[in-house]
């Protein structure tokens, strides 16, 4: 399974992304942001980082590199896209997935592990979780506080689109599991297609017991096994 | 004060070189405002031949400043251990460089802006982060981690708080940005370093060995190139600036604009530095650091023994009528200097161009030995490359002690025998003390994470990075207690060194190797040069005994705020091997019912410690005795014991003391435990629980290994006790000292050492507070 | 063609969360200034460029802010001054 | 008493580097505005408060300016608008 890791001016998860592909057995491929073409790619991924050094708005300058006309192309064709932290914050900049992440409400560089609730798991992104499954997943931003127009949140929860929450221990949503501010504590989302995916934590810094979590391996393992059916 | 430099290098003469139209004059007045001395500028007149321009002027003025000519540490330098069979580059480079196996090596290097810091600390710190990660990668490698050691006063007043989190933010922005996990540090708070706070940045990188290049100018032909971001007017001579003391009431325009880090242009340069390495199409690479392109150029043209040629007005600029004095001494950030072999311009120009970023041919090496700038074609400067770095005059002075230190240290301590409060309330307070509380509010704001290798981050004793591909792992840990230093300088130096070596070894680590970051006040001051040469000597006793030599490092003198000088602070960076990330510990106590093992011994000494701080407000008393050899076998017989699979936590004990150590093992952590102990020592109370003796390290282990444990400690000779239990956390914290009995409350502990920093930070920060 | 020097004001929208402004009006009270009932912060932008006209040079200005400088989900944006320089 | 709404522009000081600006500058040309010269990005405030009157209410905004919103060793501010409301 070929997956194409993208890399922005500034981007610095890529190499978490390919690692984390080359870990459940995927074949990762670098792409910068200015080769076009994504002939051959099974799967996208933004990765995380400072694209154009988040100055402006995070992902703003990025939307407009010359692949994501590609990632437009082949998310219409029903590809599947994942963006991860910066990748996150350039679709949605580039109107891939709906909302806009602003500042964290603490002002703050946030970094830390979050808990994170499974809110479907009927997704490419998501089918090996169980449901309501909690992860342990680290993240690191200062822009994931999640918004969207009422009528926007209210499709996004109307739909199921809301993939990841931030929860406590016992797997509820309260505020203080909130790192960000974000609106219905939302940690990541999906497009109503299904196959655009967004997300402010990191699963690919959660691919093993020593650094900490491996609950991150599900995300990558959704994904290739949903690719192997298809292909 | 004898001068003693090394006979003066052979060079050749320098051509007459006219006045440039426009500059200044040469007076008494403009000679001494370049910081030269008298002899110094008779010097510079013997090496010339003639008078300089004014040009020339601002070279040797940059480059015989404190900070790029070691001036006055350079004699006292030459004491420290350089070498070990795993040392592949010693001092003198960009960043020292070690073996560590595997085909791998480790560069590494810390380097201070204490005085951009306290002008400006958002941009101070975060400039600071950036230039010690362009050390990094000159040499080759690849940033994996930094580390971040600062000291700022007292936390109750507004002006520290505002330079500390604006120091916090720009360290996290500036490696966030780039992507460069944090992986540990350390802070500290007290009066004696209100006014002049230290900010001191370190950097690991990683390569394989072929992948090494130094910063040398070789090849008579070979191009020097301009890589990175434009020259603009910043920081034009911030290294004579930091060669001075700071006065409160210093005149705002006598400070060179401040420098401005654009994180996102480093991460460009980054890649595309190790991108050129690669290509082989240059053979060798500098950071444009301090003294800007001066400093890059002649230290690069004095190691190749060539000389250069620069004209400057082929330096792509920010800002128009920028003079060749400007372009030379600007310490614009995010610059590189590169000489690439001749013919190579054009793919070296494709790369840079890659990273959307610029590369322009400024000059080339020639075989004359000087130091030649032109502007248009017309030569504006003209010196001996070499005098100019290792020609700077050295200066070894007399130390003497200063009086009423040696009677602080002499004098009667309270508490010394019988406990004047709670010794319960106590525990909570010191864990409250931002010295010794949590650092998160401090980490948080750091990406510690990113590049996935972190395997011990910020808040245990050292920070763990595996390294991908092998089992292994390497550690690295900041430390310096600064009250210590000033008590008693040798001493203190090597209880840094110990904490150092400690805080690695209980992570699972073996220490290799040093680099250092010297921050001192001002040298020409007997009693300061008196704490700079003991620190040395007592570093250097160390780094013997512990077979950690030194590769690298920084020295940061003239730390002082109208003649008031900090704490002397030599901080070090100590980095280690980690054999196999099996053996990774962190200090955290794991389960409920694990024994508790004391390594070490107890003493009866209660100076310099946080409590002495914390309740009397008191920097006095000797700091704790250090027993070098003694430190070695308890390093060595830790790590036996967690290479055997022993020890399911290690924690060095030391700034709060034996209380402390055992609270952060319980509460430092997500799932806070609890713990009940029994120390029956003949000592009273309050030295015995929060005395900060050297050489001790608590362990937690399984019940039926503490034989084993006991053994291994008995084998190296080392004192050690069963000290008693780990508990749930609903039992509390519980310490039996004699007939004194410690009961604390789990929860109202975390809470202490959680809050402590987050409460006093979430006020109102403004800049202009006093 | 004439030079003009273009300033711009881009805002977070109303009814959207500002922590910045939240923050600094936070601030501002516990500074003494009570009298403070609101605050909100934006971007400043500065742009220097050359035009036909003024009102080209405003278009011109309207147009970067709706394709680049301002994100219409949470942003507002404003030409208000165009000068010739 | 009058309800007033001040407009405060907090720029980078000339020499001073911008790298946001710069970024920016660089998008817009590879956006197609190539006669787009200089960019500078700074922040823009606005505040709302009670004053006496019209210069009460523009000093007093000077003096926020200078004990909080702008930091005096980067940065320059302006106070370019006052309004009663
Ligand atoms: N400035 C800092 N940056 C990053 N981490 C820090 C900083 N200060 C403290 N820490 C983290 O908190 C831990 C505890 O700090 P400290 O009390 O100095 O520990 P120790 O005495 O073990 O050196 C450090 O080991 C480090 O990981
Ligand atoms: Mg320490």
């Amino acid at each position: 399974m070929r997956v194409a890791v993208l890399t922005f001016p500034g981007s610095n998860c890529d190499y978490d992304l390919y690692q984390a592909v080359k870990q459940v057995g995927g074949e990762p491929v670098w792409r910068w942001h200015r080769d076009r073409g994504l002939e051959g790619m099974d799967a996208v991924l933004l990765p995380g980082g400072f694209s154009y050094g988040d100055y402006l708005r995070a992902g703003a300058i990025a939307r407009f590199s010359p692949i994501m006309e590609d990632v437009r192309a082949f998310a219409e064709q029903g590809g599947p896209v994942v963006g991860i932290c910066n990748g996150f914050q350039i679709l949605c900049e580039a109107g891939l997935l709906p909302g806009a992440l602003i500042r964290n409400e603490s002002l703050r560089f946030q970094s830390e592990d979050c808990l994170l609730r499974v809110e479907r798991t009927d997704t490419v992104f998501t089918s090996d979780y169980a449901p309501g499954q909690v992860l342990r997943i680290p993240l690191a931003h200062a822009e994931g506080n999640y918004r969207a127009d009422r009528e926007t949140l209210d499709r996004l929860e109307g739909e199921g689109l809301v993939l990841f929450r931030y929860v406590d221990e016992s797997g509820e949503v309260v505020r203080e599991a909130n790192p960000n501010g974000s609106l219905n504590n939302i940690a990541g989302i999906v497009n109503p297609a299904g196959n655009v995916m967004g997300m402010m934590p990191h699963p690919e810094r959660a691919m093993e017991t020593l650094l900490g979590s491996a609950d991150g391996l599900g995300v990558f393992t959704s994904l290739l096994a949903s690719l192997a059916t298809a292909g | 004060m004898s001068d003693t430099t090394v006979s003066e290098p052979r060079s050749l003469k320098p051509g007459l070189v006219p006045p440039r139209s426009g500059d200044p004059e040469i007076t008494d007045e403009v000679v001494t405002g370049h910081g030269l001395s008298a002899e110094e500028y008779e010097r510079v007149l013997r090496i010339m031949g003639r008078a300089p321009t004014f040009t020339e002027l601002g070279v040797f003025s940059a480059m015989w400043s404190e900070h790029c000519g070691y001036k006055n540490s350079r004699p006292a330098l030459r004491l420290l251990p350089t070498q070990a069979p795993w040392v592949i580059q010693g001092p003198g480079e960009n960043a020292g460089v070690i073996d560590i196996g595997d085909g791998y090596a480790l560069a590494f290097k810390i380097e201070s802006h204490n005085h951009p810091s306290a002008i400006e600390p958002y941009q101070g710190a975060a400039t600071g982060v950036g230039g010690i990660l362009r050390d990094i990668f000159t040499m080759g490698a690849r940033p994996i981690a930094v580390l971040d050691s600062l000291r700022f006063g007292d936390l109750d007043s507004p002006r520290v708080r505002y330079l500390f989190s604006g120091v916090v933010k720009g360290i996290g922005d500036y490696g966030n940005c780039v992507g460069i996990p944090n992986i540990g540090g350390e802070v500290h708070f007290d009066r004696g370093y209100e006014g002049n706070p230290i900010v001191n940045a370190m950097c690991l990188g990683l390569m394989k060995h072929e992948d090494l290049i130094t910063g040398v100018a070789e090849g008579v032909g070979n191009t020097l190139m301009a890589v990175g971001a434009r020259t603009g007017r910043d920081g034009i001579h911030g290294a004579t600036f930091a060669s001075e003391e700071l006065s409160e009431d210093a005149d705002e325009d006598s400070r060179p604009m401040v420098q401005v880090g654009d994180p996102f242009t480093e991460k460009l340069l980054l890649e595309a530095s190790l991108e050129l390495i690669k290509s082989g199409h240059i053979v060798g690479i500098q950071d444009m650091g301090a003294a800007g392109l001066t400093s890059s150029a002649t230290e690069m043209a004095g190691r190749g023994g060539t000389g250069v040629t620069i004209d400057v007005s082929r330096v792509p600029v920010r800002e128009e009528g920028m003079t060749p004095y400007e372009i030379l001494l600007s310490e614009s950030q995010e610059r590189m200097l590169v000489v690439a072999e001749q013919g190579k311009e054009d793919e070296v120009r494709k790369i840079l161009e890659k990273w959307e970023l610029e590369a322009a041919v400024i000059g080339e090496v020639t075989d004359d030995g000087l130091f030649r700038v032109q502007e248009s074609g017309v030569t504006v400067a003209e010196i001996p490359a070499l005098p100019l770095t290792t020609g700077c005059p050295t200066y070894e002075r007399e130390g003497i002690e200063a009086l009423e230190i040696a009677q602080l240290r002499d004098r009667e301590l309270p508490e010394a025998d019988a406990p004047e409060r709670d010794l319960s309330e106590a525990v909570l307070t010191l864990l409250d003390s931002p010295n010794l509380a949590s650092k998160r509010w401090i980490y948080n704001q750091y990406d510690t994470t990113v590049r996935t290798g972190t395997a011990v981050r910020p808040g245990g004793d050292a920070g763990v990075v595996r390294i991908r591909g092998t089992r292994r792992a390497v550690a690295a840990t900041t430390d310096c207690n600064g009250r210590y230093v000033y008590l008693a300088p040798k001493t203190g130096a090597q209880a840094a060194m110990a904490e150092a070596a400690r805080n690695l070894v209980c992570t699972g680590a073996l220490p290799l190797a040093i680099t250092n970051n010297l921050n001192f006040g001002n040298p020409t001051k007997p009693h300061i040069y008196y704490q700079f040469r003991q620190a040395v000597d007592g570093m250097a006793e160390a780094c013997r005994i512990f077979e950690t030599p030194v590769t690298g490092g920084n020295v940061s003198f003239y730390n002082e705020t109208d003649g008031r000088a900090i704490y002397p602070t030599p901080v070090i960076g100590m980095v280690g091997v980690v054999e196999d990330v099996d053996h990774v510990t962190t200090h955290a106590f794991r389960r409920p019912g694990d024994a508790i093992v004391l390594l070490g011994v107890n003493t009866n000494e209660l100076g310099g410690s946080e409590y002495l701080y914390a309740f009397h407000g008191l920097v006095a008393g000797a700091p704790p005795s250090v027993d070098l050899m003694a430190e070695r076998s308890l390093q060595q017989a830790t790590l036996e014991m967690i290479r055997s699979a022993l020890v399911c936590s290690a924690h060095d004990c030391s700034e709060g003391g034996l209380a402390v150590a055992l609270s952060e093992s319980a509460v430092g952590q997500e799932k806070p435990l609890g713990f009940e102990v029994r120390v029956d020592d003949p000592i009273a109370p309050v030295p015995l629980l929060f005395g900060e003796a050297q050489g001790r390290i608590v362990l937690s282990c399984d019940p039926d290994d503490v034989e084993a444990i006991l053994e291994i400690a008995d084998k190296h000779g080392v004192p050690a006790q069963s000290l008693g239990t780990v508990r749930e956390a609903g039992d509390g914290l519980v310490i039996e000292a004699g007939a004194h009995r410690v009961h604390v409350d789990t929860h109202a502990a975390r809470q202490a050492f959680t809050r402590a920093l987050p409460r006093r930070m979430d006020q109102t920060l403004t800049a202009d507070s006093e | 063609m004439a030079h003009y020097r273009i300033e711009i004001r881009v805002t977070p929208r109303p009814g959207i969360l500002d922590p910045q402004g939240k923050a600094i009006h936070h601030s501002l009270q516990n500074l003494g200034w009570t009298a403070v009932d609101d605050v909100r912060v934006g971007k400043a932008i500065h742009v220097e460029m050359e035009a036909e006209s003024e009102e080209s040079a405003r278009s011109e200005a309207e147009a970067m802010c709706r394709k680049l400088l301002a994100n219409p989900v949470t942003e507002d944006f404003e030409v208000y001054q165009v000068e010739e320089a």
